[in-house]
């Protein structure tokens, strides 16, 4: 049974070069920060190690940060550039009974992220799920498509700030 | 008695006599079509089992479109299910009647404002006969609808199309 | 009937045709009132009430179908092979119609008097499995293909059970002939084919057990021939939409519907004539008792219809209670299950005959 | 010559009568065997997770409702937790019980529609209509607790949005001893029928490793034999207080799963049985805050959504509508595992096999 101070310093003493760094300052949970291509070694010892034994992924999410400069485009409503897309990985070990998150920040313009899909299986639905909200791009993903938008969807990536509403959709009206 | 307070200006007796019976085997048997979307179709559900009994009125559910005659749209419709309603929608076979049962097929309930992949109610996709409002509506609002279709569909005739 | 019309009438064709119009006006009641049974019992299993509102509890409900199916626009998808997917449910009709010529409904009226009644009812419910096959086939549907295939191969399979017991009566009985077989089991329900049939003897009471089993593998390979749950695959709503009338629609589905309780009712009606005396009442007639002669026969059609509905019942009942069987499963039980014990019934039941 | 067989491709479309909703399964098989399933999302996608940036706090529980509407109550318990973990208030006692009663009820009505709607997969068509029978006394408690039938918005940040019915107690108490011999008759009807038990049993085998690595949880994991249930192994709200047993199945196949959900709903009328009896009294609405700005942070609570685990990812930039909320819904994810269960069964098994994993489609397309 680790906290996750203690697995921080195993992980940053594991992958020097992989700048991982912990935030424990917001409230409720310490967030490891991790290098996004090296996500996946570091998932693999996570899960292999015995001391660790991170057999069960909770929850993968992909989150627009936000944290670019704002700009107004012509009808009025801003655009983001720069910043950062990130996504949050819960992991839990169901032995040893003790659960951390890592975070992965990837730039906004191509985000892309090493895909977990090899080590928990679940991860496949919940990656294509970010890729289809926020369109951060997972290496080496099995079959990266779209898995609730409609497969021919161009209009942009629905979950992020500066998304705009298509006018139509084959034919149909899609605003109020 | 019936036949002299019938006043003769709208069409004559035959045609009468003959919508009415053609009038009455349709609104006493409507088949429904077994396709649910959302949380409508958990009310549509307990509307046909015991408590509230479908039934009562003739609704059978047919589980495919040649056999169907009303379809109860029942739920949210998105725009990835609209192009497949439309085609269910084309294959019933002619006198057919749609219920919109619930607000997210009649304009989009609540998702309006922020849904980007809901349709904002399912007229803009096919025609429907009778609207049931509510989130989800109670079984006796659905009830009320199908009575409301039922009433319709007495009105009909054979001379002049209504809808 | 027959030979009686044709003497009437002089001429052959004349008497044919309207010895063919009595089934027809036979079924078609019975079908209407099967349809509204159906959905009665079923209402009534599952606590609540089935169709109310269209006459005194619903009584007109089938007439009311009958006269929507008509209005409704024949759809023929293009792609459909046109010839057979018209001619299909008609030929599953002849199949199931065909059999009420051999059912006797009374000893004075029965369709055609032939002396191979049982061999013609099995070689005629063949004709059921063709009109399938095309419906499936020429709908260009899968979902029919697979409905169409796996009703083929159910009734085909479920047939040789069938024929094993018809074989076994036979052996025991003589007879052929549906009518003379209603004939023989006279007088009172102890001289019926489930207990041992009409000559006392040692015979009679060594053969019970086996014409109870006899009888129970005839029944269910009779489910299996109308696709009635468990059996029900062709049209197992959960899996294959509905099987192989899923493109049919307005009056061609009601043909379907049609020739479905008009199979149930003749195979219930084969059930009732083999085991449980066909027209014989199990008391005697109150027509003989007070002396009007002329009453015996309608009251044997009395009894010959309540015993072929009380089968179609079960039959209802049975679809409401049990759950579907899987193809493979259907399969192992006609070929490891029903045809082995259908043989040894019938080595038994000929030895006993012997004696 | 060897036959030339050719794959077919059978599609279960969106309008099925067995997918439990808008579901496309695309099915490759051999004949009848199926060699590969690829199942197809987003028929009910409704954009739950943009509602929740463009709304305040209180204004996204009637849509976490919307998405698991077979057991909402739940849904909001799960929501509600989170939040309140973040604001660190302290919900009166009389909240906690009535939430775990009415989490309970939701379990059993939840379970009720489950175990009906396999009956129907299954062809048995009346066990459906007698667990609908039952599913409407649980309703009218529901209702006249909170006037709705099937979508609450009854669980508050920080309280309920009513109190309870003065009879309510009289009326649980009364539907645990007409609800219990219920039980026993759907286990007769059903579950020792010969057929439906050749239909179910070593049909869709999950180990408990493939099951864990693909993240299934509730019903489908303790199915195959893993005793897991966040109510005792990550306890929340006040589930430590109550003593019941986690049913868990043997060989992890679709019956195992079918009745590790009905003895689940006799745990959960164990658990009400016990909780109505120690409701203190209070006021329900004393601890909700008048304006919910919860500081800047992230919190990841999960509940046991009669479904399975029920997770909520909320961050918050410190104003007053959430910065990103993002749910790990139990049938997203044990409907995963589906392309695993199926390979080499029949078309039928993989109806039963969908049946038994019992998915809301609300939930998995969110």
């Amino acid at each position: 049974m680790k906290n996750p101070q203690e697995i921080f310093e195993i992980l940053s003493a594991q992958f020097p070069d992989a700048n991982i760094q912990i935030d424990a300052s917001l409230p409720v949970e310490p967030i490891i920060s991790v290098n996004p291509l090296k996500i996946n070694v570091i998932s693999k010892f996570l899960a292999e190690n015995n001391e660790m034994l991170f057999d069960s992924l909770m929850n993968l999410s992909g989150v627009d940060d936000a944290n670019g400069t704002k700009t107004k485009d012509e009808d009025g409503n801003d655009v983001i550039n720069g910043g950062t897309l990130s996504v949050y990985y819960h992991l839990h070990a169901t032995k040893l009974n003790h659960k951390i998150t890592l975070k992965v920040s990837a730039p906004r313009e191509n985000p892309e992220v090493e895909s977990v899909e090899n080590i928990w299986k679940t991860a496949n639905w919940h990656e294509r799920e970010a890729f289809d909200m926020l369109g951060i791009k997972f290496l080496n993903h099995p079959d990266l498509r779209r898995i609730l938008m409609p497969y021919d969807w161009e209009a942009g990536y629905p979950l992020r700030k500066d998304y705009k509403n298509p006018e139509f959709y084959q034919g149909m009206k899609v605003t109020y | 008695m019936g036949l002299l307070d019938k006043e003769f200006t709208d069409g004559n007796i035959v045609i009468a006599k003959a919508d009415d019976i053609l009038n009455w085997a349709r609104l006493s048997s409507l088949w429904q079509l077994s396709f649910g979307l959302a949380c409508c179709a958990i009310e549509m559900m307990a509307t046909s089992a015991s408590h509230y009994d479908f039934d009562r009125f003739g609704v059978m559910p047919r589980p495919t479109p040649r056999q169907a005659d009303v379809i109860i749209i029942s739920g949210t419709v998105t725009l990835k299910m609209a192009t497949r309603i439309k085609r269910l929608y084309e294959q019933m076979p002619d006198p057919k009647y749609i219920i919109s049962m619930g607000s997210c097929s009649n304009c989009g309930g609540p998702y309006w404002e922020h849904g980007y992949h809901v349709l904002k109610g399912v007229d803009r996709v096919i025609p429907v006969d009778v609207y049931v409002p509510g989130c989800p509506p109670r079984p006796e609002a659905l009830l009320e609808g199908l009575l409301k279709l039922q009433e319709k569909i007495r009105n009909e005739s054979l001379v002049k199309k209504t809808a | 009937m027959f030979e009686w019309l044709s003497e009437i009438t002089g001429n052959q064709i004349l008497a044919a045709f309207i010895s063919a119009i009595v089934p027809v006006a036979f079924i078609v009641p019975f079908v209407i009132f099967a349809v509204w049974l159906e959905r009665k019992v079923s209402a009534h299993m599952q606590d609540r009430l089935g169709p109310m509102r269209v006459g005194w509890h619903g009584w007109l409900q089938t007439i009311a179908d009958f006269f929507k199916l008509i209005q409704k626009e024949d759809i023929v998808a293009t792609a459909t092979d046109k010839r057979f997917f018209n001619l299909a449910p008609y030929l599953v009709f002849v199949g199931s119609y065909a059999v009420y010529a051999a059912l006797p409904f009374s000893s004075k009226y029965i369709g055609s008097n032939t002396d191979l009644g049982l061999f013609y009812i099995i070689a005629v419910s063949g004709l059921v499995v063709a009109g399938i096959l095309m419906a499936g086939w020429s709908s260009q549907n899968k979902y029919s293909l697979y409905g169409a295939l796996r009703s083929a191969a159910q009734i085909v399979s479920y047939e040789i059970p069938t024929a094993l017991v018809i074989l076994a009566m036979v052996m025991f009985t003589g007879t052929l002939n549906l009518a003379k077989l209603s004939d023989m089991q006279t007088s009172s329900f102890w001289n019926w084919y489930i207990f041992g049939g009409p000559d006392w003897g040692l015979s009679k009471f060594l053969v019970i057990p086996f014409m109870l089993v006899a009888f129970l593998l005839f029944y269910i390979s009779s489910l299996a021939e109308v696709n009635r749950t468990p059996f029900d695959m062709p049209e197992a709503e959960s899996e294959l939409v509905a099987g192989y009338h899923t493109e049919y629609s307005g009056m061609k589905f009601a043909m379907f519907f049609l020739s479905e309780y008009g199979n149930m009712f003749a195979v219930s009606a084969v059930v009732s004539v083999l085991f449980f005396g066909g027209y014989q009442s199990p008391f005697g007639y109150i027509g003989n008792l007070i002396g009007a002669s002329w009453m015996v026969p309608f009251e044997q059609v009395f009894w010959f219809a309540s015993k072929g509905i009380f089968f179609v019942f079960v039959q209802m009942w049975l679809r409401w209670t049990l759950p579907r069987v899987r193809v493979d499963q259907l399969m192992t039980i006609c070929w490891k299950y029903l045809i082995p014990y259908a043989f040894v019934n019938l080595i038994i039941i000929g030895l006993i005959s012997l004696i | 010559m060897a036959l030339k067989t050719e794959e077919l491709v059978l599609n279960m479309g969106p309008q099925h009568p067995s997918t439990h909703g808008v579901l496309r399964l695309e099915l490759e098989l051999e004949g009848e065997v199926v060699t590969n399933v690829k199942p197809h999302l987003g028929y009910l996608h409704r954009c739950f997770e943009k509602h929740c940036e463009a709304m305040t706090y209180p204004q996204v529980i009637p849509y976490t409702d919307r998405m698991d509407y077979l057991a909402s109550m739940y849904n909001n318990f799960g929501y509600v937790v989170g939040v309140e973990k973040l604001l660190g208030i302290q919900v009166p006692e009389r909240v906690e019980y009535i939430r775990v009663i009415m989490g309970e009820l939701q379990r059993i009505a939840s379970h009720l529609v489950a175990l009906g709607t396999y009956g129907l997969d299954i062809g048995a068509f009346t066990p459906f209509l007698y667990c609908f029978i039952d599913r409407e006394k649980i309703l009218n408690l529901f209702e006249i607790t909170c006037g709705a039938r099937l979508l609450y918005n009854y669980m508050w940040v920080g309280g309920l949005s009513h109190d309870i019915h003065p009879d309510f107690v009289r009326l649980t108490k009364e539907f645990i001893p007409y609800f219990r011999p219920h039980i026993k008759e759907l286990n007769d009807l059903l579950t020792y029928n010969k057929i439906f038990i050749e239909r179910t049993v070593n049909i869709g085998v999950l180990p408990i490793d493939t099951a864990i690595n693909y993240g299934a949880s509730g019903p489908v994991l303790r199915g195959s034999g893993m005793k897991w249930d966040l109510r005792k192994n990550d306890p929340y709200s006040i589930y430590d207080r109550f003593d019941f047993d986690i049913p868990t199945g043997k060989n992890g196949d679709c019956w195992d799963r079918y009745y590790v959900r009905v003895l689940e709903m006799e745990q959960s009328l164990r658990i009400i049985e016990q909780a109505i009896d120690q409701i203190p009294d209070g006021d329900v609405q004393s601890a909700i805050p008048k304006r919910i700005k919860p500081p800047k942070g992230t919190v990841y609570s999960r509940v046991e959504n009669p479904k399975g685990e029920l997770g909520y990812f909320i961050i918050s930039d410190g104003s007053t509508s959430p910065f990103r909320v993002k749910v790990r819904a139990p049938s997203f994810v044990n409907l995963s595992v589906i392309g695993e269960m199926c390979k080499g069964h029949l078309v039928a098994d993989v109806v039963a096999i969908l049946g038994s994993i019992d998915i809301v489609l609300g939930e998995v397309d969110r």
